[in-house]
């Protein structure tokens, strides 16, 4: 424990921003991944392992496109990671949601195997560094005398605008409600005249899509490279346990959560780095064993 | 009373399974236009399987006819596009939606694409509803969920309306409104099969009665003849 | 009655027939055909599939998933470690201490796991186990940290009557691992059989009725909770003589992952079946590894027809079909208590 | 004596109060009923008896010792035995293995390591006499999960009698069966009562066979006892017949 540099580091204003907005880019691009897998869990009871895939192909998919433009890369990339998610639900997963969860997940880990394979034969075996773009280029922000780099300002902006405009959609749109009913009691919701199937494909699609844009945004200040989906995965469920399942409030208050203990964590514990996020959760489970926000499903 | 010859819905031979287990034997029964018909029997003797075998949610040999065609087997969704609005047992209201969430969800034209039920028309006839639009569906007392659920039902605009147990757990005074309310929805053109434990509140509303016991169907009639029969309502009804 | 009690019996005395035979073809396989890749895969595979065995305890005999169970084996492998390399406690002895440290672990960290249901449990051990590993990658004096145990572990020469066996010959080795292998088989296989494992499975079907019964579902997990990781202590420890060493990735997550894979893939009802798994993910693995490097690719392919199309694991199917063909036999007697009470009427 | 003395219980759940001061007082060898309308509060009451619910207020006195606040397990261990509403087995074990599951663990015989750990030939024969007592010795090799909705709940039954227990609780015995099927099955549990000289307190919705059977009958009504007496008083009672046909409900 390195209380002594933690201290050191609170009373210095570009200690607390620096680390601030580290916790704030590692926390919001964990949100959206984690997002994703929650909405996934909660409206079709699937936990996928290959989430953390889906993470990747989005990096991979914005460094390739990247030539065109930054702009068309991040939302090309990010919709073609909802494509191949669309596929995978309607070509495998649909057949195994009546499957034992274990299945599930043997399937679902099977996909990394192959997905990272892939990611292997297009983009070669090591780390590929994109940079940031050009775009972003430019002097950083200042925040009292902490200068921000330009591209976590975009980050954090992309991540609470995506955060407003989940919960609007959630909220405020019929698809939304029928969202948030289906995870309740999607027998009902079908007797009523909804077409379950068809809702939970387009929830995979925007769990995909959401894995694929937390992969883009975070392509240029990451190493990208095969298997980088595992560690992001380990981490949204962690979220997804702590916030709650099914929760999407809850996993925005648990990733910025994590985010907040990795990034001043690292700084107070610095021999604990790799255990800090575990205990979280374990102090969670132990204490609150229905996430921070859970509302008391049942699996 | 009958449009286009044969009855709006028609149950002919319907076997339901739970699994492997059998809970419905040769289950026929109909319903027509303007009718309120009701299911009588005791807990456990398969009304809301009777239920759930109109409305998709189980599996069925046999028929089920909706305006003679046979809809047995659809999807759940399929069938209730038809225009069959089931409310079910317990209710089974959105805990964390909101009232107006909870009704927008079934929002869909009838079968014919006319639009009869909206949510105005609704509040006018349940005047209740007005000032619960925000609550959330788990915070409503079971009167208020059960009349959600109806209302959420309507929204559907169905012309077949599945009401199982619609007075379980209600207080006396509800029970009375809900009487009321049934015969309006039926004068309104809205056909009813019901299925009741109540049966003073079923033998007041409906017009003809089934008993139904261990799954099979043992009585039919019309509601007076029913009336006339002490020892079938002793035996299946502990009446 | 006796038809299917003598059926019964049979399938019971199969899997331990089957065990041996099996173990028999293993043991004089090498002697007849001493191939380097099945010296070098066949340990692994015992390793692993004592290891995937010891999970299926919890996960297919008790019904508890856990995700951490990586820590356990960790801990067999550094025990034994740090016990061969610095101190003078002999083979045998490190052995027993291996398995009795893990267990210990299991005691522990079991205690608050058993609390939780379904996911939550597996993410809590997988809380504690990523913990132990971050123990094990910080205390660098005692367990080389980053590094691992590294610098091969002493293994002195075994006597057996008037033989001295060198078990650093990879034959050798391997006939050890196969023994032990069989010794930890026999002993789950008395386990599972017993009126604990009885009460094990019961606590899977329906743990709530368990409690109607009178015993206690969280004793009776946290049982098999510390069972399951003195196996994992065996599996570990041998791995660690198999390694010459014990590294931080013994005790990562993703080592948790390898046995749930395998018991599914060989059948979560048996002891076998996770033996079986282990043979068909680490051979499989071991083989196309020798001819692409993109071994993910194929395997996942394979794993991806196997969940869509088989469904089960691969004894479990196995003894699936024959059970349906025993159940359509003629001679089964008549069934049906109601009826019969009926009848007595 | 009384076998069970339930003193003034009660059971909050928040504001509603599922079961409110019942007294009442079971004799040794009793064949009771217990009746009401569906959420009467009949199986919280059982819930409350065996321990699996903290009680509000109240107390509870079994065999002479006070079992209020004893844990589920002391109070199977004491003698009270139970069977569900819904046929609560062990699904994916054969018949045999789920009786034998219960003699295990009524004989504590899994928490001693030596005995744990031997196989238990005598502790088979007794659960296939217990089978026999329900007459599913046939069915001793199938999976639970594969029997009938009936025999599932004759095997539920006879897990609680593998217990040995003085005071056996049944819920619905007897529910989602034929109206024969029902007769049969609650003859037999008489039977089994008095061969084994239990005390058995059930609850059933069939009146023909409450009146039939049962020595005493009890009524609990939104939570409270009603009444109480042989069947004779009970069929004339006018706050009975009001629980059952909602009087005053229209």
């Amino acid at each position: 424990m390195d209380l002594g540099a933690f201290a050191q580091c609170v009373s210095s204003t570009l200690c607390v921003v620096s680390q601030l907005t580290s916790a704030l880019i590692t926390g919001l691009i964990l949100f959206l991944v984690a997002s994703g897998l929650s909405l996934v869990f909660g409206v079709m009871g699937i936990l996928n392992f290959a989430h953390g895939s889906l993470y990747m192909l989005g990096a991979y998919l914005s460094f390739s496109l990247l030539r065109l433009n930054f702009g068309v890369a991040t939302v090309a990339a990010a919709l073609g990671v909802a494509v191949i998610g669309l596929l995978l639900e309607r070509v495998f997963i649909r057949h195994v949601y009546r499957a034992p969860l274990l299945y599930q997940l043997l399937l679902t880990y099977a996909f990394i195997l192959v997905l990272d394979d892939v990611a292997k034969l297009i983009w070669g075996y090591d780390f590929v560094s994109m940079g940031v773009p050009d775009a972003f280029r430019r002097p950083p922000i200042f925040i009292g005398r902490a200068p921000v780099p330009a591209y976590y300002m975009f980050i954090i902006v992309v991540g609470v605008v995506v955060a407003v405009g989940l919960w609007l959609l959630l909220t405020r749109t019929r698809f939304g409600r029928i969202i948030r009913a289906a995870a309740d009691n999607p027998t009902m919701v079908a007797a009523l005249g909804v077409n379950v199937a068809a809702v939970s494909a387009g929830v995979f699609v925007l769990g995909s899509f959401l894995a694929g844009l937390g992969g883009v945004l975070a392509a240029p200040v990451r190493s990208i490279f095969p298997g980088m989906g595992f560690s992001i995965l380990v981490e949204s469920f962690i979220v997804v346990v702590i916030g709650g399942l099914g929760s999407v409030a809850g996993a925005f208050v648990g990733a910025l959560l994590i985010g907040f203990v990795r990034a001043f964590g690292s700084v107070a514990f610095p021999a604990l780095e790799e255990g800090l996020v575990f205990m979280l959760m374990a102090a969670v489970l132990l204490t609150r064993p229905r996430g921070v926000l859970g509302v008391g499903k049942e699996l | 009373m009958t449009r286009g010859g044969g009855p709006l819905l028609e149950l002919a031979g319907v076997d339901a399974f739970y699994g492997r287990a059998q809970a419905l034997f040769d289950v026929s029964l109909t319903l027509r236009r303007g009718e309120i018909v009701v299911l009588l029997g005791r807990n456990g003797a398969g009304k809301s399987t009777t239920f759930k075998s109109v409305a998709g949610l189980v599996t069925v040999r046999g028929a089920v006819r909706l305006r003679d065609r046979d809809v047995a087997g659809l999807a759940a969704h399929r069938v209730a596009r038809l225009g069959v609005g089931y409310v079910p047992e317990d209710r089974q209201i959105f805990p964390h939606l909101t009232v107006a969430e909870n009704l927008d969800i079934a929002v869909k034209p009838g079968p014919d694409g006319g639009v009869h039920w909206t949510r105005e028309r609704l509040e006018e006839i349940f005047p209740i509803l007005a000032p619960l639009r925000r609550r959330a569906g788990g915070a409503l007392s079971g009167g208020e969920q059960q009349l959600v659920t109806i209302a959420r039902t309507l929204m559907g605009n169905p012309d077949v309306l599945l009401l199982d147990e619609p007075s379980e757990g209600l207080a006396p005074a509800i029970v009375k409104a809900l009487a009321g309310l049934v015969e309006r929805l039926r004068d309104e053109g809205v056909s009813i099969l019901l299925s009741e434990q109540n049966v003073r509140f079923a033998l007041r509303v409906a017009d003809r009665a089934y008993i139904i016991d261990s799954g099979h169907i043992r009585y039919e009639g019309t509601v007076d003849t029913l009336r006339g029969e002490p020892e079938i309502m002793k035996r299946y009804l502990a009446v | 009655m006796t038809h299917s009690t003598a059926l019964r019996s049979i399938v019971r005395r199969t899997e331990v027939t089957w065990g041996l035979v099996a173990a028999a073809v293993a043991a004089v396989l090498p002697l007849i055909y001493p191939s380097t890749f099945l010296l070098n895969v066949g340990p692994q595979i015992l390793v692993m599939g004592v290891f995937a065995m010891s999970l299926n305890l919890m996960l297919g005999y008790t019904g508890m998933v856990s995700f951490g169970h990586a820590a356990y084996f960790g801990m067999g492998a550094y025990t034994l470690g740090i016990l061969m390399q610095k101190t003078a406690v002999g083979l045998a002895a490190s052995l027993v201490l291996a398995v009795a440290g893990a267990a210990l672990l299991a005691l522990v960290i079991g205690f608050f796991c058993v609390r939780l249901g379904t996911i939550y449990f597996s993410m809590l051990t997988l809380a504690f186990a990523q913990i132990v590993y971050t123990v094990v990658i910080r205390a660098t004096p005692l367990t080389g940290g980053d590094q691992g145990l590294i610098g091969g572990i002493p293994v002195p020469p075994v006597r057996l009557g008037p033989w001295t066996v060198a078990l650093r010959s990879p034959l050798a080795f391997y006939e050890l691992t196969l023994s032990l292998t069989v010794a930890a088989f026999l002993l789950a296989k008395v386990l599972v059989d017993s009126r604990w494992g009885l009460l094990l499975r019961a606590v899977r079907d329906n743990g709530d009725r368990v409690e109607f019964l009178g015993a206690s579902a969280r004793g009776l997990r946290l049982s098999a909770f510390v069972a399951a990781g003195g196996f994992a202590g065996l599996a570990g420890a041998l791995m660690a003589l198999y390694v010459g060493g014990a590294y931080p990735d013994f005790v990562y997550w993703t080592k948790s992952a390898e046995p749930i894979f395998m018991v599914l893939i060989g059948g979560m009802h048996t002891l076998l079946g996770p033996l079986v798994g282990a043979a068909v993910l680490v051979g499989l693995t071991a083989v196309i590894t020798q001819y692409t490097s993109l071994w993910g690719l194929v395997l996942g392919a394979i794993l991806v027809a196997f969940t869509l199309f088989l469904k089960v694991g691969l004894l479990d199917f196995g003894a699936e079909r024959w059970r349906s063909r025993a159940a359509a036999a003629p001679g089964n007697p008549p069934v049906g208590g109601v009826a019969r009470a009926r009848e007595a009427k | 004596m009384a076998l069970l003395d339930v003193r003034g219980l009660s059971k909050a759940f928040g504001a509603f109060q599922a079961v409110h001061h019942v007294s009442f007082a079971v004799e040794a060898g009793e064949f009771s009923a217990l009746i009401g309308p569906n959420g009467a509060g009949k199986t919280t009451l059982f819930n409350l008896l065996t321990g699996h619910v903290p009680k509000t207020a109240g107390r509870v006195i079994f065999d002479g010792a006070d079992i209020t606040h004893r844990s589920p397990h002391d109070v199977v261990h004491l003698g009270i035995g139970r069977a569900f509403q819904r046929a609560n087995v062990f699904p994916a074990m054969t018949v045999l293995d789920n009786v034998h599951a219960a003699v295990v663990a009524h004989e504590r015989a899994h928490r001693d390591p030596l005995r744990a750990a031997r196989r238990d030939a005598a502790g088979r024969a007794r659960a296939l006499e217990v089978l026999e007592w329900v007459h599913l010795e046939g069915a001793a090799e199938l999976p639970a999960g594969s029997l009938s909705h009936g025999d599932q709940k004759l095997l539920d039954i006879a897990l609680a009698l593998a217990l040995r227990p003085k005071l056996l609780l049944l819920d619905e015995p007897t529910a989602g069966m034929h109206p024969e099927e029902r007769r049969a099955t609650m003859a037999l549990v008489k039977r089994l009562w008095r061969d084994l000289g239990m005390t058995v307190v059930f609850v059933e919705h069939d009146m023909d066979i409450v009146f039939t059977v049962a020595d005493t009958i009890r009524v609990l009504h939104h939570g409270e006892l009603v009444a109480e007496g042989p069947p004779a008083a009970i069929s004339t009672n006018q706050l009975v017949i009001e629980a059952y046909l909602g009087e005053g409900v229209l």
